[in-house]
């Protein structure tokens, strides 16, 4: 999220699209109401289903799923046609002005430089034209057929109201109307919000429908303002925090990646990441990359990490792949190259596409650990639960070990929220039996390593034993320890350059402002730089107090980065400084600094006549309206077609799903056509459930009990289904029996001249639990990922759908 | 009582223990009534502040446990409700977050370490020292017969693949570094979290 | 009074047992169902152990008293057929009541009074059971709907004080007409109270119609 | 309990005298249910179990979110589902929070017959007392909402208290406490009153001409209201009652009935008692035995 959300209360319009809000996020949501009732907003839902969001919504549309794309260009066209953008902001805050090197171009569904045997771009021209004096070539006036707001209205210019419909099954007046209600916001004054998550991010091309919003909101000048900005509703209590300390495959703390193959060595590494300012007088953050790095590095080598080792550059792991994320982890159990597996508070069986393939990859280990406080079905995969997990144990020789582990009521801690508030919290019991919390685990698994390879020896063992270990107990390191660990230390008397003040040696960091490229300072997480002082544990903070009640509460825990609550802060302020919008300013100019109820997003002092832009972490300091190099499949959003989809791309057949999507062989043999599975269906969270979780918990068993699918109507007289009654549903890959919930608010879809009929398909039941047993919405989605992220396409794939008779139980 | 919107909300809201009730007919009577109704069950309950464990709106949460943690009592965790002054729920909790005391409580809650052979058609329980060991033989194992210190070109690149971990979504950011450190000290790539799902 | 030399036989045993395992019934309901209706009554429910012991047992002695009553049913029916002579016991009642009989017709076994309170029980008592089963919360609680329940305990209720009514005037004529209660205890009747209540009855007594075995000498 | 002072009843079930309103000035609660706010997750089901200990057996899906499928002894509170298309032909799903509705003048209360297992509070609020609640079920047809359940474990029979047990202590109910959207509130009638004022012009603003305040006079307004955007129809949340008042016919029988037919029985028993001192006993006479052997001996005689 980019801001808060209580600041959601101060939107003008809210959209839901590519989520669920009320359901997914229901005590967050209340701003949403909040909104409604104290600032007269209108809500506006964008789903394939009528849900819980819709029923109090003011307009809802519906839409095919995989087709947000078209959509929100379509809503991009609208805005640009019917000049309903803010001019001053997209002119000075976005890099609309500037002009894109020649070569660059779009045709029949592809960009310039596509190659069709590594599915990958070659992004050479997806860039500005830059000038000799080293920054990117502008045009203010918006002349140059070559600057980016004239290849953006070129390019959405095939998405009229009609291609639109045609597409999504949206009607044209429901589309219109959306549109209106999404212009409404573009006076400097009035802001819209859009709530998303995985409703966009679970497609093909899930990073580009978030991009495509992300557009019309700096068209509309809505980020960095109050009540504004792209609000990804994250899914798990502390999945911000694991992507911020960088638990991914390429990830370190605070989002700098680990070096690939073709950094050979430290200054190549470096050298990528440079960034310097694209335009004059900008900031760039990124410039201080080398002592971000640095600094984690001493945290993560100490003494071990010198200048002369280049900071232990080589320990680091490379990657000859972008990503070894879990479909490409289950692609290779499954080819039989890999040994062992830890799910820590994960359930693959459950959460990952293509169920039966997860089953066979899991089979083929020689040992999986699951560490736990449940039961959970990964770590039952070998035994056999009836048609819900057919399994023939004996055949199976992974071996298994089920580690119980402690749970958040059980251990002191932080977590990192949806927008970026890093809460302390306590313990208030002990767990249950002899159930370990995950440090003690992790640290006795660390423990054991390490005698082994100081008895033994073995493989490079440098990294291991070197790495950082000064905790009080090894065997069980405290988390305020950690804590401080990542916040970051002073190794040597630190001077600031401007104020003179000196840290000294061995105290905590303030903040990030403190850290060094030589070695004099440790971070173990930068961004966190600031969240534990010598003050106190910053995130232990429990003040309400609300400056204005504008949904900022500054001492409430602590915020990444440096307590900032709204990123962007900058742009809600004009050129001048002012704010746009005088009734919830957050920051402004008063004439020697930027003063308002949030910490500024850009440097204190700087004067804005200097003119350095909003956007500091960008090297041009812009808003992209094209994302130059950054994305996989273009730097414009396209619309591409679901990988599983009942339809043609109308737009170019030739090109019909992303090009740039990772397809494993034996995947794409997997995928169904719409002959035989010719129903779209789109799989969900329900508000009773936390994903596989809660059908351990007695009282949400009882709110929702078993599995279910839902049929429109119209399709339910169609097959015969009864209200209740029982449904096989059946993908490529394999079929659930479940009970139907024929239901009036999913409704049949006009594409492109046809009905096409949606099915929903709640993820949450399992075969353990307390819950009744369940085969597992991901029995039926397909194994393919996002061309970005590889986050898998739960949300568009085929199904065909048959009433049937109650399953056999085992 | 004239109150404008937005004073209303705050009252009925955070304010509604302190002013709204006193007048609510429970006042010197309300001593008398509690022996008709149900005895409060919270009356010396101790009280914990701590986070939801579900999503990421983070709701404020308090758990309030049996005992004083006075050294003979166990704390045993009774009920959890909604953190008044948390500046996003405001004591509010989802169907998920009213029931956490029922995962808490789970009756599929792991006890003790279970381990299932190659082969075998159930769990057995075993110690910790047994797990430990053997999955940090197991993994040593395989780290040194598969571990890639070198590529083709003789690049460094120090990587493990044959060895995977999926990280926990809802363990703290202190959990998260300490998992890193382990996992990455040992060159593991294929390493992933619940980010997607 | 001298003592009768003869006796006659006016209830058997089994009659006697019959009739009083209804009369316990119906006492203890009129106690459980007065105590449910009134709450002035409410104590009544000590009786049976508390209010929860209560409720669960009325409906179980209501089968009874209605299993028991089918009983003096198949017993009295036949004796209890209305006649032309009722009409003229009825037209003469004003006698009755000030206990002058010689200005009232002679009657047979009973008079139309017994006859009224016979066949108002064999009237209320199945209203009462059926209605009863309907309000029976514990097993019929969901058979029926609630506005249909709502009628069923109304018309219990008013079933009920028309029972308790005709009891009140069985009883108190039980008691008002003397020597009646001992035909319901010891089965027997002296042929004077047979010559003034049922003298009808005594001359078909006396003239074989009922054979000749209820009357007995005195040893 | 036997030391409550009466004064913090004022009203108590079976009871002959209503007790004494003692204070003049005791403010009334109420629970406002907002059901345009409504996104109906079950927090407040979830909060209700919780907080009551309430756990019913897991459930069937019976074709709608409705879980449980009703209320039952021990489910207090439930979230009804009802899928509406509107005159424009736009779907409407119209969630309701469903419980008790704390009557003013509560038709169970009326109907109980066991002095004090129902009682209203000088507060409004409604509570059954289970230590006195002897299972009859008249609760069930007393109620104008069809609230109540008779448990088949122990025969009493339950229903939401309004968590009196919180409130008591000052505190608002477990399901007010959780509810996300603000959609249930609770305070002093008044307040909610003048605050569901407030929603219904923001409803009308957003072209829910109808919308309204559903806090029926014929029971003498409930302490739990509703909010509807269709106030003229009720009926449309999942049968909520239109003109809901006590039955007829169960204001005959704990009404005009009871005391008349208390007078009739008491009076039959002293028209007797009053022929008896008057009238006197039906006695047998000498002559009536004499001639009464008569009539046998000379039976005898003849063959």
């Amino acid at each position: 999220m980019t801001n808060t959300w209580q600041d959601i209360k101060n939107a003008n319009v809210v959209i839901v699209m590519g989520g669920n809000a009320a359901e997914a996020h229901p005590c967050g949501f209340k701003w949403v109401i909040e909104a409604k009732i104290e600032n007269g907003a209108k809500l506006v839902v964008v789903d394939p289903r009528f849900t819980r969001t819709a029923s109090v919504a003011d307009y809802y549309a519906p839409i095919r799923p995989g087709t947000d794309i078209a959509f929100l260009s379509g809503v991009i066209r609208y805005l640009l046609e019917n000049d309903k953008i803010q001019h001053e902001y997209v002119r000075s805050y976005t890099n609309a002005s500037l002009i894109v090197k020649d070569g660059f171009g779009f045709e029949d569904g592809l960009f310039t430089g596509y190659n069709e045997e590594t599915r990958s771009y070659d992004k050479t021209t997806w860039d500005y034209d830059i000038g000799e004096d080293g920054f990117a070539r502008i045009d203010d006036t918006w002349q140059d057929p070559r600057c980016v707001i004239n290849l953006l209205k070129k390019h959405v210019s095939r998405y009229t109201p009609e291609m639109v419909s045609r597409i999504t099954g949206t009607p044209q007046d429901k589309f219109l109307h959306v549109c209106e209600l999404i212009a409404s916001t573009s006076a400097p004054d009035k802001a819209m919000t859009s709530l998303f998550a995985l409703g966009w991010t679970q497609h093909s091309v899930g990073a580009q429908n978030i991009r495509n919003m992300a557009m019309v909101q700096l068209l509309l000048g809505n980020i960095g303002v109050a009540g504004g900005g792209m609000n990804a509703l994250r899914g798990h209590s502390n999945i911000q925090g694991l992507t911020d300390v960088g638990l991914l495959s390429n990830q370190m703390p605070g989002y700098m990646n680990l070096p690939s193959d073709k950094e050979t060595n430290f200054d190549v590494y470096m050298s990528t990441r440079g960034f310097k300012p694209l335009r004059p007088n900008q900031i760039s953050y990124y410039q201080n990359t080398r002592k971000l790095f640095v600094s984690f590095m001493k945290a993560l080598y100490g003494d071990a990490a010198t200048q002369e080792n280049n900071w232990a550059f080589d320990w680091l792991p490379k990657l000859d792949i972008p990503l070894y994320d879990i479909i490409k982890a289950f692609e290779m159990m499954n080819a039989g190259q890999m040994t062992g597996y830890i799910c820590q508070g994960f359930n693959p069986l459950q959460a990952f596409p293509d169920r039966g393939k997860i089953r066979r990859g899991l089979s083929k280990l020689k040992f999986l650990v699951t560490m736990d406080p449940l039961d959970t079905e990964t770590s039952r995969f070998w035994q056999d639960f009836g048609p819900q997990n057919p399994a023939d144990s004996a055949k199976i020789q992974t071996e298994v070990f089920q580690l119980p582990v402690t749970c958040f009521a059980e251990e002191n801690g932080s977590l990192v929220n949806s927008a970026r508030w890093l809460q302390w919290h306590w313990k208030a019991a002990e767990g249950p039996g002899i159930a370990r919390s995950d440090i003690w685990i992790m640290s006795g698994i660390f423990h054991r390593l390490r005698e082994l390879y100081r008895k033994e020896g073995g493989a490079f063992p440098d990294p291991l034993l070197n790495v950082t270990w000064k905790y009080t107990d090894p065997l069980s390191p405290d988390p305020e320890e950690l804590a401080k660990e990542m916040n970051g230390r002073a190794l040597a008397d630190l001077t600031d350059a401007t104020t003179g003040a000196v840290t000294t040696a061995g105290t905590l960091l303030d903040g990030v402002a403190q850290l060094r490229d030589d070695g004099t300072s440790a971070a173990g997480c930068w961004s966190f730089a600031g969240c534990f002082t010598e003050k106190r544990n910053q995130m232990a903070r429990r003040d309400a107090t609300d400056p204005r009640e504008q949904g900022i509460a500054p001492n409430w825990a602590w915020a990444w980065p440096a307590n900032r609550r709204i990123l962007y802060n900058r742009a809600s302020a004009d050129p001048a400084g002012k704010p746009w919008n005088p009734a919830k300013p957050i920051i402004a100019w008063n004439g020697t600094r930027w003063a308002g109820i949030d910490v500024p997003d850009y440097t204190p002092t700087l004067d804005p006549a200097k003119g350095a832009s909003p956007f500091i972490m960008n090297d041009e300091g812009l808003g992209r309206l094209f994302a130059r190099k950054l994305m996989a499949e273009g730097p414009f959003p396209e619309h591409y077609e679901p990988m599983e989809s009942p339809v043609e791309n109308v737009l170019h057949p030739k090109v019909k799903n992303n090009p740039a999507a990772r397809v494993f062989a034996d995947d794409r043999a997997n995928f169904g056509n719409p002959k035989n599975f010719p129903y779209v269906a789109t799989t969900y969270r329900l508000t009773e459930h936390f994903h596989f979780w809660t059908k351990h918990a007695l009282i949400n068993a009882i709110l929702q009990p078993e599995e279910f699918v839902e049929v429109g109507e119209v399709l339910a007289k169609e097959k015969g289904i009864e209200q209740g009654g029982w449904v096989k549903v059946s993908s490529k890959r394999g079929e659930v029996v479940c009970k139907a919930y024929v239901t009036k608010r999913i409704k049949p879809l006009m594409v492109d001249g046809k009905h096409t009929h949606v099915i929903g398909v709640p993820l949450h039941w399992g075969f353990t639990g307390q819950a009744r047993k369940g085969y597992g919405a991901n029995t039926l989605t397909p194994s393919v990922g996002d061309a970005n992220t590889q986050t898998p396409e739960f949300k568009a794939f085929l199904v065909n759908i048959e009433k049937t008779s109650a399953p056999v139980p085992a | 009582m004239a109150l404008t919107r937005r004073e209303f909300i705050k009252f009925t809201g955070l304010g509604l223990a302190a002013s709204s009730l006193g007048m609510l007919g429970f006042g010197e009577s309300g001593v008398a009534q509690a022996a008709a109704v149900r005895p409060f069950k919270l009356a010396h309950a101790t009280e914990t502040r701590n986070t939801c464990t579900y999503c990421s709106v983070a709701c404020g949460i308090l758990i309030y446990s049996m005992g004083d943690r006075a050294k003979n009592a166990l704390s045993n965790i009774i009920h959890i409700e909604g953190d008044p002054d948390h500046p996003v729920n405001r004591g509010t909790l989802c169907p998920k977050g009213s029931a956490l005391l029922d995962i808490v409580h789970a009756p599929t809650r792991l006890k003790a370490p279970r381990y299932r052979k190659p082969g075998g058609t159930e769990f057995e329980e075993v110690s910790w020292d047994f797990a430990l060991d053997r999955i940090a033989r197991l993994m040593k194992d395989d780290r040194d017969k598969n571990f890639i210190a070198k590529n083709a070109d003789g690049t460094t690149v120090n990587r493990w693949i044959s060895t995977g971990m999926l990280a926990a979504s809802a363990s703290s950011s202190e959990t998260s570094f300490l998992t890193w450190k382990v996992m990455r000290s040992l060159g593991a790539v294929v390493f992933d979290n619940q980010a997607r799902v | 009074m001298s003592r009768p030399k003869t006796v006659i036989i006016r209830y058997t045993m089994v009659n006697r047992i019959n009739h009083w395992i209804t009369a316990i019934c119906f006492v203890l309901l009129t106690l459980s169902g007065l105590a449910m209706f009134h709450p002035l009554l409410f104590w009544l429910s000590e009786l049976f152990g508390g209010g929860q012991w209560m409720r669960a047992v009325h409906p179980w002695i209501g089968c009874l008293l209605l299993l028991s009553y089918i009983g003096l049913i198949i017993q009295f029916w036949r004796e209890n057929l209305v006649r032309r002579d009722d009409i003229e016991w009825m037209k003469e009642v004003r006698y009755v009541v000030v206990n002058d009989e010689e200005h009232v017709p002679p009657v047979g076994r009973n008079n139309a009074g017994q006859k009224f309170v016979f066949w108002s029980m064999t009237f209320l008592i199945p209203v009462l059971f059926f209605t009863g089963l309907v309000i029976w919360e514990v097993y019929f609680g969901e058979a029926t709907s609630i506005p249909v329940q709502r009628v069923a305990v109304l018309i219990h209720s008013l079933a009920a004080i028309a029972a308790i009514l005709v009891w009140v005037v069985h009883v108190y004529a039980a008691i008002w007409v003397r020597d009646s209660v001992r035909a319901m205890t010891q089965g027997y009747v002296t042929p004077g109270w047979a010559w003034r209540h049922h003298r009808k009855w005594l001359w078909e007594l006396a003239s074989g119609q009922h054979g000749k075995t209820s009357i007995r000498k005195r040893p | 309990m036997s030391d409550l002072q009466s004064q913090d009843y004022v009203r108590r079930s079976a009871s002959t005298m209503t007790p004494p309103k003692a204070r003049s000035y005791e403010d009334q609660v109420a629970k406002l249910i907002d059901v345009s706010r409504c996104i109906g997750c079950k927090a407040c089901q979830s909060a209700c179990m919780e907080w009551n200990n309430l756990r019913q057996e897991v459930g069937h899906f019976e074709g709608s979110y409705q879980n449980p499928n009703d209320l039952s002894p021990d489910v207090w509170t439930l979230m009804r589902f009802a899928e509406y298309e509107n005159e424009h032909g736009n779907l409407e799903w119209l969630i309701r929070k469903d419980g008790c509705m704390h009557c003013e003048d509560p038709g169970c209360l009326k109907a109980c017959p066991s002095p004090g297992a129902i009682v209203q509070y000088a507060n409004g609020i409604v509570d059954f007392i289970s230590d006195k609640c002897i299972g009859c079920g008249y609760c069930v047809k007393g109620c104008p909402f069809d609230i109540p359940r008779i448990s088949k474990t122990d025969h009493k029979s339950y229903k939401c208290t309004l968590c009196s047990d919180r409130v008591s202590v000052g505190l608002e109910p477990a399901c007010v406490k959780a509810c996300p959207t603000g959609a249930i509130m609770f305070g002093a009638k008044s307040d909610m009153k003048d605050w569901a004022q407030e929603r219904i012009v923001d409803l009308k603003s957003r072209g829910f001409e109808n919308a309204g305040l559903y806090d029926p006079q014929a029971v003498g307004g409930t302490h739990v209201m509703y909010v509807l955007h269709h106030a003229d129809k009720p009926s449309l949340y999942s049968g909520l009652p239109d003109k809901p008042q006590i039955s007829p016919v169960v204001e005959a029988w704990k009404g005009i009935i009871k005391p008349l037919a208390v007078a009739g029985v008491v009076l039959a028993a002293l028209s007797g008692f009053f022929h008896w001192i008057t009238a006197g006993p039906n006695e047998v006479t000498e002559e009536d035995e004499a001639e009464g052997e008569r009539v046998l001996d000379e039976a005898e005689k003849t063959p």
